[in-house]
């Protein structure tokens, strides 16, 4: 029964069964009716992949050199092991169990022992710092934490005495832990060794335990970065997750033949779809990296055929793709470039299938493919991709292209936290550069009058966690929940955002109250591989202001090779060359918004460089590297003031945090640049 | 440029430590071997068996024994001729006087009378080392080409000391013809090149490495270095000496001690230099360079001078491709102490991150 | 630190002299080893500190003087005997085997662990592969506890500084000995790398229960990880005990902390 | 007895020109620390390049001159061209490439001067000299004799120029200490240079006076390397071990060839020198001048 929802490219998930609707609603409908009642948990998922394709890899990890492979029969007795020594330490149905760690074989499968026995795993980040830790710890009143190592062990001892109900922390990893005598601290391998007598003991314990699972339970707590207030835990049940994985499984026609590297945080919904639900849901294989260091040569050496990463990944790829090229010989050089504006001529409508693509084209970019594409792809880890995703902000159209031209089948989703991450993706062949997809299967979509993106579907969160006031705040009556992202659906019924509904602001009256997106701006500066993050303000202002940051990579590199000598990134940050290559690139961003009449008004008339780099432990970005822009714009309040006031350089003093917890400070006198702004191009009626 | 390495992962130390970790190099080195063993013997000529295959394996084998030596080991040997003369008498001996004998065993006893030889000589390399080394190695050279002569017993009393080798089969196939003698000895030179890969990937080589990289420390953690000396002069010996009776049995067919003179050794050192000292590719890049090099050299300076309207002699190119020999030695050591291997590896380094420079 | 238990004296070395021709390089020296303990010998340089280790593990054989070890008296060892006997050792100047990967040299490090011999590894059959590769299995835990992974498969010849000691110290390790010879092991190297060496040096003692003599220059180092201290000046000993004792020692802060300052 | 004695000096006399041959080698040695191999082929150079302009009808005081510019020329482009591309090599990669240099000048020498022995006459008559066969009944050729005094007073005015000579100090400082010689000032490079063209001078002795003797001929890059034992005996840095290195080897294989040769067929003083070197070298490895010294950890 299992296999239905994992038929393998039968149901082609282009073939037209979304229907229009008179309320600007797109619907998709699901192919395939709801799961089987008897796969409905992922404690029944795992058992039936360890039945159906037991000796298949599940869970691999690069360890000791080489990747150690377990399959899903290995993985339902450890996840088993682990459930029944849980249940003997005490934990209940119900109760709440933290997940701190990297991506580890053993946090996943705790995942689902947890499962098993009714409870809930929490994951949070593993970079978040203790104080931000104990909230959550808090809110959902934690028992139970399983830990990667010492390091997150030692987080867990400093807030212990703010979470009181905390009274069991195992660990994965037992280097350096022989002189912790506290003893509510555990090695997952005592745990496990306990769990297997358990189970020896009480085999009917564990059946019986996924027995009583159902699929409207709770099945995993994530809390949202909270861009605004405090982080809530939002609670998705099995049947929501199961639901979406199996959406996009049945989108992409994915099978047990995947491979996906783990590798970006287990707290963020996305990973939890793609690395746990969908894996779950189709079978396939999730491979665990060395280390955070590591993952360029772990994506390498797996080369996965199913791939996700944030827009900065690609785009930090991409960086590296140019810098280095750069350092090639000139005929290597002229060649790369030769061939990749070949690429971004015909590369992505061939990737589309579009028969528009003339003979001489394709012999091209063939040849192209055999000298470079080909090879990129593979210096990159991406020769096996099937699909690829991207989310979590929007893409450059350019960088998005870039991968599409060299046969990466990069595709657009769009979705939140709340919704299991997945509303619209991108069908195949159907791509559209600043569009976001269309719904998934088994999920509505409209847009409200206001402008804001609204969900409905068997995706939808169940509830925030003791936050019955948000939760009615965000799912209204008729059970739509509400983004807060402003967009519009083109006429093809591709959704397109443009911001979050709240940060769409307007220019002042007095300049004619134009409409100011403050991302749909930084993202296009952001394009360029000299800016790492961009932050724009407009909003009842008489005209559009930056704050920009350096890559210090990139911009390192460029000021190398034109030999000018800096002393850290406050100094480079304040070079005048530096300042005139960046506003270079302000001033193309100007070019380009004055083409569309929408945003023309909104070019960025001045600007600066911050002396230092945004940072989550600055809590200027959130974990998931978005700007808190309120939060910016109060810290550098003299900043922007010095912006409009016409200034050309304004000294500041900041706090910053190191890595190591110490606090320092940071001064600089900053210069304030103009950029050139362009007249507006009105499209001829 | 070829290699998409992506996706080739390893799940465990075996597949981690084979030979070809690459799956391209395993089939590029597949084919290879198909090409060598099936596709050669459909069409090259006599002249290309007998006058540059052959020799060239042949001396891929001598090359490979002094770069177990040399390159490996660190013990430099100005001997290899010697122990290859030790090889070709030996196997024509064990012929000779065991009634019976396979040829294939007799070449392998040929080889563990070098080796016992080559223990014998390496005795010294106990106590000294470089070109002292060398010099004693040189005592080698031109005693056992002396006995080999003095001593009729050796060649069965024939007038110079001269062996012609009998005729012989292996395994009911008389090898008779230059295929077949190609045949056989492509097939030892790629069973010996694979068993020398093994050894060098494993404790043997490694131990030979610490002896050659720093002897004391070598010791300290427990190398003996008595043993792993003369293993390494015994097994380089043994790859000299049947590349010697391949000399006598697949090459020359009749062949007099004065064949393995130090010139010999020298070419052999050279093939090990250029190839790429520490590497068993270098080897048979190494033998191909020389024993292609003269033939080069044949070709293109009598055009060369004709052109220029100057007559030269034979002899003239013999010494042109001595100077040559002299002259690329130096280069090498200079420009690229590690060889034609070494240039191969960056080669295959560029491909493998192409189109990246670095 | 503290549970960590110190045994019986493992090591006795009496009345050692050494001389190179006419040149004394150590006189009648005693001090001994106990079991788990780190042991550090200090002194200015020239005190023959490098020679006693060098005596230790069979490298330099004094003229004069016994060596009990574990209760068996010798007068003299050759090193790869001592090796056996489960000495191992790092260098003062690295003497990592340059021309091999990190990994070839930590297996280097096992090679008295192997019994195959070289005809069953030319075969690369059976025993041979899985000697060899249960050999690799080892040599990784080392890797994993070093910290290493990223350098695995480089050239010892290519890494900085710092990252050759750590591989010196691996290559030791992959021999599971008894006694580690440690001859200054962060010299040369930056805060940071010497925290980490430290680390290292201090979990090795204890998970493994390895007992350490070192060498170091580092009077902080020496003093915070050592348990007991040797002081040799001009190939004598001039001091012995805990680094409270050796601290306040006349004849110590005379000949050797005072020129400190 | 007579005989034997006869055997002895014969012996001795061609052991000077083994001498000679060495101090070559131990100049360089000294000097850059390379173990030149090439020093046979450039004995083998020298001679046939001697021959070869007497032949021209140039009288042999001029056509030593000749040779030895052409020699001079010959060693400043071998420190040019082999040795400063190697600085800072292991020695053993020196050594090899000297054996490429070897290979390099014989090719070399074969094709300017033709591969054809040449006969060299110096005017020295090769007579036993009458007054020693009359008394003491012995054969001792009045060539080998002059060779010997000839060699003698090289050995003479070698060791003046060393020790008198400005730049005769300045190469003992350099073959002393390299680095300490570099900073005071001596140009190494230079050097280096002046002590090739010297040890092509010797070469060009040791070729002449073997020329004459046996004529020029390929085969003498054999006899120069018998220098190597000569030099293992002597140790690798002393002139004077080079002298009775070559004294000794001279003697003990004409000795060996006389008297043990006939038991086993003769011929063995082709490897003689080799076997006697080799079980020195397990008993003194440092030579007998040579300087011991120990491996420091």
């Amino acid at each position: 029964m299992f296999n239905e929802f994992q038929s393998t490219g039968k149901a082609a998930p282009n073939s037209g069964f979304l229907m229009w609707q008179m309320e600007e609603t797109y619907m998709a409908a699901s192919p395939s009716g709801p799961a089987s009642g008897s796969l409905d948990t992922f404690p029944r998922l795992l058992l039936e992949h360890a039945r159906v394709r037991g000796e298949r890899p599940a869970t691999r990890e690069k360890d000791m050199g080489i990747w150690q492979t377990w399959t899903w029969s290995q993985m339902a007795e450890e996840v088993r092991a682990m459930a029944c020594g849980l249940a003997e330490l005490g934990f209940k149905r119900g109760d709440n169990l933290a997940i701190i760690g990297d991506n580890r074989p053993r946090l996943y499968w705790s995942m689902c022992a947890v499962q098993m026995l009714g409870g809930v795993p929490v994951p949070l980040y593993q970079d978040a710092v203790a104080a931000e830790m104990a909230y959550v710890l808090q809110d959902a009143e934690i028992h139970f934490a399983i830990v990667e190592d010492q390091e997150q062990v030692d987080k867990l001892l400093e807030i212990k005495d703010q979470c009181p109900a905390l009274q069991h922390i195992l660990y994965d990893e037992p280097r350096g832990m022989r002189h912790y005598t506290q003893t509510f601290l555990q090695g997952l391998d005592e745990v496990i060794a306990m769990g297997k007598i358990h189970d020896k003991n009480q085999p009917d314990f564990i059946p019986a335990e996924i027995a009583k699972g159902h699929p409207e339970d709770v099945a995993v707590m994530l809390y949202t970065s909270g861009t605004t207030g405090k982080p809530k835990g939002v609670c998705q049940t099995h049947a929501t997750f199961i639901a979406a994985a199996q959406s996009g499984t049945e989108f992409d026609s994915l099978t047990e033949n995947e491979d996906i590297l783990s590798y970006l945080p287990m707290a963020w919904v996305g990973d939890h779809l793609f690395s746990y639900a969908q894996a779950m849901v189709a079978g396939f294989t999730i491979n665990c990296p060395e280390s955070g260091d590591t993952v360029m040569t772990d994506l390498r050496e797996i080369g996965p055929t199913y791939y996700f990463a944030p827009p900065r990944v690609f785009e930090n790829l991409l960086t590296t793709v140019m810098i280095r090229m750069e350092d090639a010989g000139a005929i290597k050089r002229n060649m790369f470039h030769y061939f990749m504006s070949v690429a971004k001529r015909c590369g992505s409508d061939i990737l589309d299938g579009k028969s528009t693509v003339s003979s001489s084209d394709r012999l091209l970019y063939s040849l192209g493919n055999l000298l470079v594409y080909g090879p990129l792809r593979n210096v990159l880890g991406m020769s096996r991709i099937r699909v690829a995703y991207t989310a979590g902000a929007a893409i450059g159209p350019d960088l998005f292209r870039f991968y599409r031209s060299i046969g990466v089948n990069l595709k657009q989703l769009y979705g939140a936290t709340e919704t299991c991450a997945a509303v619209c993706l991108q069908p195949d062949r159907q791509i559209k550069f600043d569009s976001v997809g269309k719904p998934a299967p088994g999920v509505e979509v409209r847009i409200a009058p206001s402008g804001e993106v609204q969900v409905r579907g068997k995706i939808l969160f169940k509830e925030y966690y003791k936050r019955p006031d948000a939760t009615a705040e965000s799912i209204d009556a008729e059970g739509w929940f509400h983004t807060g992202d402003a967009g519009f659906f083109d006429d093809d019924g591709h959704l397109k955002i443009i911001d979050r509904a709240k940060d769409v602001g307007k220019l002042a009256v007095s300049v004619g109250g134009a409409m100011f997106a403050p991302n749909y701006i930084e993202n296009k500066l952001k394009f360029f591989q000299y800016i790492k993050e961009a932050v724009c303000f407009g909003h009842d202002r008489e005209m559009v202001t930056a704050f920009i940051n350096i890559d210090m990579g990139a911009v390192g590199n460029w000021a190398e090779r034109q030999g000018i000598a800096y002393a850290g990134y406050t100094d480079l940050a304040q070079k005048a060359e530096v300042y005139e290559l960046i506003r270079e690139c302000v001033e193309q961003v100007n070019a380009e918004l004055s083409h569309d009449a929408m945003v023309a008004d909104t070019q960025v008339h001045r600007f600066l460089i911050l002396h230092k780099e945004l940072d989550p432990d600055d809590d200027e970005l959130t974990r998931t590297r978005k700007v808190r822009r309120g939060f910016v714009a109060e810290k550098y309040a003299v900043l922007i003031d010095a912006l409009y006031t016409g200034k050309a350089t304004q000294f500041i003093e900041t706090q910053v945090k190191f890595e190591d917890g110490r606090s320092g400070k940071v001064a600089a006198d900053l210069r304030i640049d103009d950029a050139k702004t362009f007249p507006a191009i009105r499209k001829a009626a | 440029m070829f290699y998409r390495e992506t996706g080739q992962f390893k799940t465990s130390y075996g597949a981690d430590q084979q030979i070809f970790p690459i799956r391209q190099d395993r089939i590029a080195i597949g084919l290879l071997l198909v090409f060598a063993f099936f596709v050669v013997p459909a069409v090259a000529t006599q002249y290309w068996f007998s006058a540059i295959l052959i020799p060239f394996l042949i001396f891929s084998l001598a090359a490979l024994g002094l770069n177990i030596l040399t390159g490996y080991a660190g013990q430099l040997s100005l001997g290899s001729a010697a122990f290859m003369a030790v090889g070709a008498f030996g196997a024509y001996n064990f012929i000779l006087r065991v009634p019976e004998i396979p040829a294939i065993l007799a070449f392998l006893m040929g080889g563990v009378c070098a080796a016992g030889v080559g223990i014998l000589f390496g005795l010294p390399s106990l106590r000294i080392k470089g070109f002292y080394l060398a010099v004693a190695t040189l005592a080698a050279q031109f005693f056992v080409v002396w006995a080999l002569t003095k001593f009729g017993w050796f060649s069965n009393y024939s007038s110079s000391g001269v062996i012609s080798s009998q005729d012989f089969s292996v395994f009911g196939f008389a090898i008779d013809s230059p295929v077949r003698k190609y045949l056989l000895t492509l097939s030892i030179v790629a069973i010996m090149g694979l068993l020398a890969k093994n050894m060098a990937r494993s404790n043997t080589g490694r131990s030979w490495m610490a002896v050659r990289d720093m002897d004391v420390a070598a010791e300290v953690i427990g190398i003996p270095l008595m043993k792993t000396k003369l293993l390494a002069f015994a097994v380089s010996s043994f790859y000299c000496g049947v590349a010697g009776a391949l000399v006598a049995y697949c090459y020359l067919g009749t062949v007099e001690p004065d064949y393995f003179t130090l010139d010999l050794s020298f070419r052999i050192l050279f093939m090990v230099i250029i190839g790429g000292v520490g590497t068993i590719l270098g080897s048979f890049f190494g033998a191909a360079f020389i024993v292609l090099l003269p033939i080069f050299l044949n070709i293109v300076l009598h055009p060369l001078f004709a052109i220029l309207g100057i007559e030269i002699s034979s002899a003239v190119v013999s010494n042109m491709e001595l100077m040559v020999f002299g002259g690329l030695i130096i280069f090498f050591l200079a420009v690229e102490p590690h060889g034609l291997a070494r240039l191969w590896q960056i080669g295959k380094e560029k491909l493998r991150i192409w189109p990246f420079p670095h | 630190m503290s549970e960590r238990k110190i045994g019986e004296v493992i090591l006795d070395l009496q009345n050692i002299s050494l001389r190179f021709g006419g040149v004394k390089a150590l006189t009648d020296i005693s001090f001994d080893v106990r079991e788990h303990e780190v042991r550090a010998i200090i002194g200015p340089n020239g005190a023959g500190k490098s020679s006693m280790l060098n005596v230790i593990n069979g490298v330099y054989h004094p003229q004069e003087g016994t060596i009990i070890f574990r209760g068996e008296k010798r007068h003299e060892m050759e090193a790869n005997a001592a090796a056996k006997a489960g000495f191992a050792r790092t260098f003062q100047n690295i003497a990592l085997f340059k021309g091999m990967s990190v990994l070839d040299n930590l297996m280097t490090g096992r090679n008295l662990k192997i019994k195959t011999n070289f005809i069953q590894q030319a075969l690369w059959w059976g025993p041979a592969r899985k000697e060899e590769l249960e050999q690799r299995r080892k040599v990784e835990e080392v890797i994993d506890f070093l910290e290493i992974e990223h350098i695995r498969k480089t050239p010892v010849g290519r890494l900085p500084y710092g990252l050759q000691k750590r591989v010196e110290l691996g290559r030791a390790l992959a021999a599971e000995p008894q006694i580690l010879l440690l001859d200054e092991p962060m010299a040369g190297m930056n805060v940071e790398e010497k925290q980490d060496m430290c680390r290292f040096i201090l979990d090795v003692n204890d998970q493994f229960g390895t007992t350490i003599v070192l060498i170091e220059h580092d009077m902080g180092v020496v003093m915070d990880i050592s348990d007991r201290v040797v002081v040799l000046d001009y190939g004598k000993k001039i001091g012995d005990g805990t680094p409270d004792e050796v601290r306040n020692n006349e004849e110590v802060i005379k000949a050797y902390l005072g020129t400190q300052h | 007895m007579a005989f034997f004695f006869e055997v002895l000096i014969g012996g001795l006399l061609s052991g000077v020109m083994y001498s000679l041959v060495a101090l070559g080698f131990v100049l360089i040695y000294k000097a850059s620390g390379v173990f030149n191999f090439a020093q046979g082929a450039m004995v083998y150079f020298a001679a046939l390049t001697f021959a070869g302009i007497i032949d021209m009808g140039v009288p042999i005081p001029l056509a030593f001159l000749g040779a030895f510019v052409v020699m001079i020329a010959l060693g400043v482009a071998t420190e040019r061209i082999v040795l400063r591309p190697l600085v800072n090599q292991p020695q053993i990669t020196l050594f090899m490439a000297t054996i490429g240099l070897t290979f390099f000048v014989e090719g070399l020498a074969q094709i300017a001067w033709g591969a054809s022995t040449r006969r060299i006459d110096l005017g020295i008559q090769d007579e036993p000299i009458p007054w020693i066969l009359d008394n003491m009944n012995m054969v001792v050729s009045s060539f080998d004799l002059t060779a010997a005094a000839i060699a003698g007073v090289l050995v003479a005015v070698l060791a003046a120029f060393f020790q008198y000579t400005k730049i005769g100090r300045a190469l003992r400082a350099v073959a002393d200490d390299h680095q300490a010689a570099l900073s005071i000032g001596i140009p190494l490079q230079h050097i280096w240079g002046i002590i090739w063209s010297v040890a092509g001078f010797v070469a060009l002795v040791a070729g002449m006076l073997w020329g004459a003797r046996n004529g020029a001929q390929f085969a003498l890059t054999f006899v120069a390397l018998k220098a190597l034992p000569v030099l293992i005996l002597g140790g690798f840095t002393s002139v004077l071990g080079a002298i009775v290195g070559g004294l000794i080897i001279g003697s003990t294989e004409k000795l060996a060839e006389v008297f043990i040769g006939p038991m086993v067929g003769g011929g063995i003083e082709n490897w003689f020198p080799y076997v006697l070197a080799l079980f020195f070298l397990l008993v003194r490895p440092e030579g007998l001048f040579g300087e011991k010294h120990i491996d420091r950890v």
